[in-house]
């Protein structure tokens, strides 16, 4: 992964300097191990912070919402897809665009690294392919990185950029014979008394911080419905009803366009399982609807278009 | 003031006996970070911790709070009338304050308890809690508390200061609730001077394991508006996602909000923490916002903190150097950076 | 412990609505323990935080002089939720009130000035507080001459038409009362903006101290008007509006600079203002 | 709804013409009846905030 930075820089440089693009958004190393920060090059001779690695996992899509002016971006499978996604939502338009592909082999979770290593400070993280060293004041230890992967990673059969103008490597064998949604199925079979239970316990530590919220690029909307107030839809605060009703309507309104790119869940401060509110709603749609968001340009989001054929066994 | 030596199951038993007369918040291993959680039966504390994730802040300042409820009964002859909810304002104890969240309370308390009001629940519930610090052995390489007026073993807001020793730990009372604190709990023996001087060079050699220190001494000289106006706020805005983790795990923010619920004929006036990231913040009625953008939000929560506070109080900055906005954030905006620039501009 | 954040109960004792379109209402309170509006001792500029259970709180300068006994008095525009809800209350009501909150207008640096009050629109609240507390026959010798320039879009948006009307028939106030435009043939009083005609009566800065209170792009306006009559910027005193929640700089909302418009204002003087980050 | 713990039968969907005034009400009468078996909800309903 390390070997895309020099690449980026470059090809930075290059759209810069050809004036083909006004400003490249991409990362930039972080301050502490693990972090990167979303960065915004407009300077050609400034591209040399630019950077890239395993710890890549926000989705810069993000910062594209409502922009004008022609703009570069590096993009991975998932960001990608939110691309489309802004795409076809009238966020952005394509022609504005110029999508720096990188095919993607997964980001490290951040939390399971920490975990491995009992919550010792991590001081440096050296990153070599397959495997990476985390040192500390009194330790070092070398992992592997297939083991370590956001869950989100893991799963991702897309891990090629779906729509790009210039790829910066050879595609990457997209994974098969992953089941994506176990951990769904699992909340399937509860009963509701324990599906209660799960959802309750998986929001308790929740701060109401909306890092999950603003890290999303679905969510773009000017007053988010949490923040309305009149009428005011959600208390604000830290009631476990009010929360359930923020995590549970933020997933509806992302059903059928979120691309499972894990930002929310590795943003969450809290270390909440963000997905398990909006991978039920993936599952339906490509059950349903055999739709997975963001993979084409062509095709409205089933949530979008009415069907005779549309699953309707639900209405009595 | 008293200094006394405990081996580590008299300091554990000790801490029991003093479940009676305080309610006790201590280090708890939860999920994979620590948290303050009052001991009770199956609660184990655990001082092995470098610091918890949510800063102590909520234990004096909770992040929702009722203040007021009221009847909207219109039969009740006292409708529509606030009554102060009851709270228990019995003895606290925070153990294993780190030297910089007890530094915090601090810098907060310019705002909660100042000449011309006190603010009456920050007020008691700080008064009735007894701050139990550990010193910093090892502290991270995000901590730069000594940059802001701290340091690893810093007493000025504590109470008592426990200095981890392996086996032993001495506790040193600084203040006279730290005093009872101490007199309180069974066992111990008084510190000798050898045990002091080790606990004296432990302190030392903690000092210099911090690495980082951004420079703060020219942010009171610049101009606020010169600041104000200064090139790189959007390059540290740009990142930013506007989310509230970095003013609610910070141990020295302090904004809120007051909201009225109802249920039923029944209401409450509450206090919720509130972040200037988000725009609801400053939204006027009239669809107005004075920090509408980004940009301004960020520069806000950094000029609030750096600038602003700076000026008001004439006693630093506010922020006590925890570190904890430098490892969370989401985006990796580091308050070191920002603060250098600030200075250094 | 004193508790500043716990609202007298009052009694909405009196409804008036001031304007056609019906926004703008008047509200008189009658404390419900009378010892309450002792402790409620204000001085005109201060606000109030109206607090109506279940619903919630509002900052709303007092438009009642010290002098008048008896009562406080809120002029109120509708358009929150707190203000809308309000709008719908009977006299007979009980609610809350929670201050006097924030500072005054500088009267000991106005006395023996001449005093020029600029309002306009639902903004002249503070100003008719001030005006009453001048034209006290106590007070009135403190202050040189009182001239005021007030408008509002139109006639019928005009506050305090009463009063506007008795005070026109004093001399020892100079009234300039315009509106934005008018059909009304039999209209008295002047037509234009309040910057034009403020430029247009006011003729000296000398010894004189200026009040502005009003929309944004009223203050935008009559600040160069004012600032090229010869008043300093020291002697230019605006008063501010700000999302607040305590009411006592406690909360940080309000916070611009190091001041709070909450405690440290509303009322500021331009200079300093041009210290400040503009942010309001 | 249901796979957040919401119990099956307190959510129904219909499709009734306003012609089909019998349909109707036999869809309210089974809503009506499957929704009292359940009981009062419990979760997922806010009473008094839980806060401090």
């Amino acid at each position: 992964m390390l070997k895309y930075t020099e690449k980026i820089q470059e090809t930075a440089k290059r759209l810069l300097q050809e004036k083909k693009v006004d400003v490249f958004i991409g990362y930039k190393k972080g301050s502490v191990p693990m972090m990167n920060e979303p960065l915004l090059v407009s300077d050609p001779d400034r591209v040399d912070r630019l950077y890239w690695d395993n710890f890549c996992g926000l989705n810069l899509c993000n910062y594209l919402t409502k922009q004008t002016g022609k703009i570069g971006i590096v993009a991975n499978g998932c960001n990608s897809r939110n691309i489309v996604t802004h795409i076809i939502e009238n966020q952005i338009q394509r022609d504005q665009l110029y999508i720096v592909g990188i095919p993607c082999e997964g980001m490290i979770d951040h939390r399971a690294v920490m975990r491995a290593v009992k919550q010792k400070e991590i001081l440096d993280i050296e990153q070599n392919g397959k495997t990476f060293v985390v040192k500390g004041a009194d330790f070092e230890e070398t992992f592997e990185k297939d083991k370590f992967l956001q869950s989100n990673c893991a799963v991702c059969i897309h891990r090629n950029p779906v729509i790009y103008d210039e790829l910066l490597g050879d595609l990457v064998e997209e994974q098969t014979g992953v089941s994506p949604y176990q951990d769904v199925e699992k909340v399937e079979a509860m009963d509701p008394e324990k599906k209660q239970g799960f959802f309750t316990r998986l929001i308790s530590r929740c701060i109401r911080c909306y890092a999950c919220r603003n890290a999303c690029p679905l969510c773009y909307c000017p007053t988010c419905f949490v923040d309305e107030s009149r009428p005011q839809w959600v208390g604000k605060s830290s009631d476990p009803t009010d929360t359930l009703t923020f995590h549970f309507l933020r997933a509806y309104h992302c059903a059928g366009r979120c691309t499972d790119c894990g930002a929310c869940e590795r943003v969450c401060p809290m270390g909440i399982s963000m997905r398990q509110f909006t991978k039920k709603l993936n599952k339906d749609c490509q059950d349903l609807f055999s739709w997975e968001a963001g993979l084409t340009l062509d095709q409205r989001p089933p949530l979008d278009v009415y069907r005779p054929d549309d699953y309707n066994d639900f209405i009595k | 003031m008293t200094d006394k030596i405990f081996t580590k199951e008299e300091w554990m038993k000790g801490l029991e006996g003093l479940m009676d007369a305080y309610t006790l918040f201590v280090p708890v291993k939860d999920g994979d970070f620590h948290a303050f959680m009052p001991l009770s039966e199956g609660k184990i504390p655990d001082f092995d911790f470098q610091n918890t994730r949510l800063s102590p802040k909520s234990v004096i300042y909770p992040q929702s709070e009722r203040l007021f409820e009221y009847t909207l009964d219109s039969a009740d002859a006292e409708a529509n009338i606030l009554k102060e909810s009851p709270k228990d304002f019995s003895p606290r104890a925070i153990v294993g304050i780190r030297p910089c969240d007890a530094h915090a309370f601090q810098i907060v308390r310019r705002n909660f308890d100042n000449p011309e009001y006190r603010d009456p629940w920050w007020v008691r519930h700080f008064e009735s809690t007894t701050l139990v610090g550990l010193g910093c052995n090892d502290p991270c390489s995000t901590c730069f508390c000594t940059a802001v007026g701290g340091g690893p073993f810093h007493e000025e807001g504590l109470d008592a200061l426990v200095f981890d020793l392996g086996d032993r730990c001495l506790i040193k009372g600084v203040t006279d609730k730290g005093e009872a604190f101490l007199t309180n709990m069974n066992g111990g023996k008084p510190a000798d001077e050898a045990v002091l001087k080790e606990a004296e060079g432990l302190a030392a050699s903690a000092s210099k394991k911090i690495t980082s220190s951004p420079p703060t001494d020219q942010l009171k000289g610049k101009k606020t508006n010169d600041l104000f106006t200064a090139p790189f706020w959007e390059e540290v805005a740009f990142g930013c996602l506007n989310c509230g983790t970095c003013t609610y795990l910070c141990p020295t923010c302090w904004c809120f909000d007051i909201q009225d619920e109802v249920s039923g004929k029944k209401g409450d006036r509450i206090r919720n923490w509130d972040s200037c990231m988000f725009p609801l913040f400053t939204l006027h009625g009239s669809g107005h916002n004075p920090r509408d953008a980004k940009v301004q939000r960020v520069r806000q929560r950094f000029m609030h903190k750096l600038k602003y506070y700076v000026d008001k109080y004439d006693n630093g900055a506010q922020c006590s150097g925890c570190g904890r906005c430098v490892r969370y954030c989401p985006v990796n905006i580091d308050i070191r950076n920002v603060c250098k620039r600030m200075n250094n501009f | 412990m004193e508790n500043p954040y716990l609202p007298y109960p009052v009694r909405i004792d009196q409804i008036t609505t001031e304007t056609e379109d019906r926004n703008l209402k008047t509200f008189r309170f009658v404390f419900l323990n009378p010892e309450d509006e002792e402790k409620f001792a204000y001085t005109p500029g201060q606000f109030a935080e109206l607090s109506v259970a279940g619903k919630g709180e509002i900052p709303i300068g007092i438009a009642s002089s010290p002098t008048e006994k008896g009562f406080v008095a809120f002029t109120v525009n509708k358009v929150g939720l707190v203000t809308t809800y309000l709008h719908n209350m009977k006299e007979g009501d009980v609610m809350g009130i929670r201050g006097p909150l924030g500072n005054w207008y500088p009267w000991d640096e106005m006395e023996g000035k001449n005093v020029v009050i600029v309002g306009g629109g639902f903004a002249f609240t503070t100003l008719r507080s001030s005006i009453v507390y001048m034209l006290q026959p106590e007070n009135r010798p403190r202050f040189k001459e009182i001239t005021v320039v007030y408008g509002a879009r139109t006639q019928g948006m005009l506050l305090y038409k009463d009063e506007l009307a008795a005070w026109e028939q004093r001399d020892d106030i100079h009234m300039h009362i315009t509106v934005d435009s008018t059909d009304d043939p039999d209209w008295k009083y002047n037509v234009g903006f309040v910057p034009t005609i403020t430029e247009q009566k006011i003729t000296s800065a000398d010894n004189a101290i200026a009040i502005v209170c009003g929309p944004p792009i009223l203050i935008r306006f009559t600040q160069p008007v004012l600032e090229k009559l010869g008043f300093p910027p020291e002697r230019i005193i605006l008063s501010l509006e700000m999302r607040m929640k305590c009411g006592i700089g406690i909360c940080g909302r309000c916070n611009i600079g190091d001041k709070y418009v909450c405690k440290d204002g509303p009322v500021f003087s331009l200079a300093q203002l041009k210290q400040m980050p503009p942010e309001y | 709804m249901e796979h957040v713990g919401i119990e099956p039968g307190r959510l129904h969907f219909s499709w009734i013409s306003s012609a089909e005034a019998t349909k109707f009400v036999d869809v309210a009468n089974t809503v009506a009846k499957e929704v009292k078996a359940l009981g009062p909800a419990r979760y997922f309903i806010k009473k008094r905030a839980e806060v401090a």
